[in-house]
């Protein structure tokens, strides 16, 4: 077992993905002026998003809704959970501010679209078979916690202003006031950002026309998928490194946090998904889904709608600790940890 | 022509605080904007616009004093506490007045 | 027939294009943040018109001169009229000023290559042949109609200058002292314009290269194309999705406008196509090509040399109406067409 | 080292007018100029910039105050009434008056 | 709120000079900036923005009179020589003078 | 031979990346709008370097470290040599500045990927066989000859500073005074910057993945490779276009260095090659490294640690004079004298 861990570990460094964002890492810590430009960096996100939802949808179409149901469903149930127990962890061991436990819950309750990536490609290097329409769990898993986390971070913001009394400002005041309104946009943003949408989007594009809309678009949508995934690590490597200097400001529990709570979450999610009936390697990406934190949904939206949060925290967490650590030492774990609940089970 | 005095707000704040900004101009009443991505460094650390998430916009907004006042009000009151934002006020002139 | 043309409607609506086109609508309708960066705007028009040329330059290559200069001569002096009767429909029955007249009439006889595109995918779906060097039509098309427009809108100016007498203010003055001067520069625009040097100088490329040139570069010019395609019409969806708001003040002539005339072009293009001995799939084409209206080199060409014209009409009409209405109904309805001509003759 | 007041003549206009605008200001003498592209909105609606067709473009020209006044006049009776434009002056102070 | 007057300065320059300026605007005390690439044409003739190596970038710093001056006086000294640069100031109003 | 050097210019200018090229001239010189956007500039010198990079690692995997030192250490001396006799060349018969002669010997003696990659696309249109590590020595080329340009220029602005005295401003002494600290910068700039950094650190990464790595990313790195380079060329070659209007600034003899020694270099380079072990096709690469001037990262480290030379004659030498020769005539007649060299030894 042991070994098998230490295999799996290598595995996933010497592959591209993993090198490539090490790369980048490098490039920020020695100052390099290699930059990838913004256009480029949405382009990518652009891409890699509809490439999954599409081919996630293709596949969805060939296993029929019967098979789907279950599944998806828990994966939803467990991405509306994790804010759940995230938010008093943060608020009472990491002293938090309630607008901050709500956000950093937020962030973690979402998943990262290229953790999940990286995941698949680590699953087709050790063979492992997986659900091919797991994509849809990404794109269900991205939203509610989101939901979650906005109507803990509110309902704190009106308890403080209650129990303030009329705090004075007005702002405050409509702030409070108009928590129906602030839902309404932050379910706006959360259904029809621009991930949810693009992921959401072409998923049900690829159910719509099948496999035989990959055939004449696979040239674009696979052929080049794992190249364009390891280049946009090297810029997510620059990214995450250039805010390593951030940690000094974030304190030592939130990284705890960032390391551990991954370990967690990806253990509940390969157990979930044991229970839901998924293979190994589908129950595998679920662990990796939950354990991921996401950077492009959650603070989009938190930034809209519980603007009183302090970004850097949820930001510093989810991309400069999270991110690397699944994308380097969580992703073997999880699936060592996989191997072993299967074998046990 | 005459040229007539007028207000240029410029409003250096975070990308995803853009519709908030592009609304409160709304609400204030300014009859139009021009904006653009920007990086920067500022006391929140380097802003260097790779992602979104990263990014600054730059807004510049043309108002008569009595919109500039009200917006800076604005401004001060109800996002400088929440937003990482940079705001100042200049002297310009335009040639049609009744545009702004 | 009519299960015929439901079928073709079914076929078109449910491929990539077609489908990615309306996930971009939707985006816009439900006012999603999801928003393509002008450089990879920019960057999939480039791709898009280099692939169409050179690919088509090498089929023209393969087909040789010979076959080509009748079809091309007709394509030419089809897209030449077509402004030469929208002009007095727009004038007289839209009651449109004369530049405005002049320059949607210039966009409608002009060419999209997107439209083109999409109907190239669409008869690779229904496995119709069409002649390969099919893309030389539309780069022939892009130009005359703009020449024509330009030289009507003109001549109305000088018309109305001569009328009013000396008008005062020497800029009109000059205006009208310097058709000549315009009429140079319109030329220059109309040939050397970013569009229609790309798809003429890579048309040529091709041609040069012959078929091993393409051997080499097929893993980046064909390869993806497909794809690439699909996520551009995403993108165009978008764009024309937040233009419908400009519907209300173009007024319903032009709405009618938009989708009727697309409608005519089309059957006069697949009637002039097979009167030149092109095969039902070439025909379609040229009637595709008639029937799409520019919004490319058409709106720089007039902002140039006629920028007395208002570009929210021609652009409208162009992007939000006539453009949508061919990818995603003109297109099968021309097919049906060329199907019953060719049956019928 | 003294400063030199000199005015700065800012132009937002459609993308389309690149060229003509970069003509006008090679007529009245600018000796250089410095643009970049924006997005806007104003009496012609939203310009989101994603096509070159509904973009902005921002030129920034400094000048000495009389090609200023050239520039804003000839700008007012040939441009503004054909394209999407708005322009603006203001006050700025330089080091080296003959390099403008 | 009362507002504060603040210098803004403008630093167009080759983009190739970005960590030079930097490291100025650090040297002379600037608490932040802002940076966007534009495009220009000048004495060292068209910019087209490109390539990195024939883009500018445009700085703006708000910062104290003194700064200004300060900064001012070094560009005029050590970077106006050896870079292709335009330099201006002008006045400016700010809300939180503590911030620059 | 006379018809072989005939032969080879028509199979080099007849391919897609001359042609393209081309295309890009003829743009800039009708003054066309059609413009690349800086990013996608960036977007392709990203991929263009990471490929090559990554390429050439997996294949020094393959051949292992043991026949690479030897041609390794012939590349980077070459580099590093190649400074040494321009400086003087254009110091004395040029007439240039100390700093100018530095900085412009400097860009000759660093390298240009692209020109590499258009010389390994011809080799395999004629079907000659090199080393698939070559990637390697463009690699270990970029550094040396900027290290020793600065070094060059820097003595020679602390000897006029000496022998002019105490010059007055402190600025001048501050430059004098810290010929340590700038090359510090040098070496950082020469080991970090964006290109260099890539490259290697690319080369690294394919080297640590080997073939494996390379299958799973081949849909990217490799089959769109030679369309991609296609179309950077063309962006390239309307660069290169707009810059024509310089050649009257730069003078004649800049002009003739230009053309000459870069046929000098490749003979140099040829030689060198063959003398250090390498087949035919490695040395003609070689040559062509040698003739080829740098365009990227020479002229980074330039402003940054020697902002007095004036950058207008080393861009416009290296991207406007040497680079379209080398591209259209150089890289075929680098080929006959590869051809003659390797017959008469
Ligand atoms: N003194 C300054 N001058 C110009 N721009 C500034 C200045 N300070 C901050 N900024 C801009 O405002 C943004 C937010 O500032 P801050 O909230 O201080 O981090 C920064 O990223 C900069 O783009
Ligand atoms: N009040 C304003 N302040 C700043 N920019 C404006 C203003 N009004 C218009 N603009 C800019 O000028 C462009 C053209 O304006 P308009 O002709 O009014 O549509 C808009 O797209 C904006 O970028
Ligand atoms: N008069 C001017 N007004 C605005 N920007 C200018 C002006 N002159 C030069 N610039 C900008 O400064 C850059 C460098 O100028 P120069 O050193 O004169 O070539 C140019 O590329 C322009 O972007
Ligand atoms: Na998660
Ligand atoms: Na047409
Ligand atoms: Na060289």
């Amino acid at each position: 077992m042991n070994i098998d861990l230490l295999e799996a570990i290598r595995t996933n460094l010497l592959a591209p993905p993993a090198l490539f964002f090490a790369l980048g890492l490098v490039a920020a810590l020695v100052k390099s002026d290699l930059k990838f430009p913004e256009p480029l960096y949405v382009a990518m996100t652009i891409y890699l998003l509809a490439a999954i939802g599409f081919k996630g949808g293709v596949s969805m179409a060939v296993a029929g809704i019967a098979t789907l149901w279950l599944p998806l469903l828990a994966a939803m149930l467990l991405g509306a959970a994790i804010p759940l127990w995230c938010y008093p962890i943060l608020r009472r061991v990491g002293g938090f501010s309630p607008v901050d436990a709500a956000s950093v819950a937020a962030h973690y309750g979402s998943v990262s679209a290229v953790t999940f990536t990286v995941a698949v490609n680590f699953l087709e290097q050790v063979k492992l078979p997986f659900e091919p329409y797991a994509a849809a769990f990404l794109a269900v898993m991205e939203s509610p916690a989101i939901i979650v986390g906005i109507v803990l971070g509110k309902l704190a913001l009106a308890r403080s202003v209650a129990s303030s009394g009329a705090s004075g400002a007005n702002g405050t005041n409509r702030d409070a006031g108009t928590l129906g309104a602030t839902l309404k946009g932050a379910l706006h943003e959360a259904c029809f950002g621009r991930s949810v949408l693009l992921l959401v989007g072409t998923l049900l594009i690829g159910f719509a026309c099948g496999k035989r809309g990959l055939e004449s678009t696979a040239g674009f949508f696979v052929v080049p998928f794992h190249g364009i995934l390891a280049l946009f690590l090297l810029e997510l490597g620059t990214v995450a490194g250039r805010r390593l200097g951030e940690l000094r400001k974030v304190g030592l529990f939130l990284l705890g946090f960032g390391v551990v709570m991954p370990l967690l979450h990806a253990a509940v999610g390969v157990m979930v998904g044991s229970a839901a009936g998924l293979s190994a390697g589908g129950s595998m990406l679920l662990g990796t889904l939950a354990a991921s934190a996401s950077y492009i949904a959650a603070p989009a939206a938190m930034r809209l709608s519980l603007p009183e949060a302090n970004p850097t925290l949820s930001l510093t967490a989810a991309l400069a600790i999270t991110f690397p650590f699944n994308v380097m030492l969580g992703i073997p774990l999880c699936f060592a940890f996989t191997e072993w609940w299967f074998a046990a089970t | 022509m005459p040229q007539h005095e007028m207000k240029l707000v410029t409003i250096i704040c975070e990308a995803l605080a853009r519709e908030v900004v592009r609304r409160l101009l709304l609400e204030v009443g300014a009859r139009g904007h021009t904006l653009f991505a920007v990086e920067g460094r500022g006391d929140q650390g380097d802003r260097s616009g790779e992602m979104l998430e990263l990014s600054n916009l730059q807004f510049e907004v043309i108002v008569p004093p009595t919109v500039a006042a009200t917006l800076l009000e604005r401004l001060e009151r109800d996002y400088f506490p929440k937003y990482a934002m940079v705001v100042y006020e200049s002297d310009v002139r335009v040639r049609r007045p009744a545009k702004f």
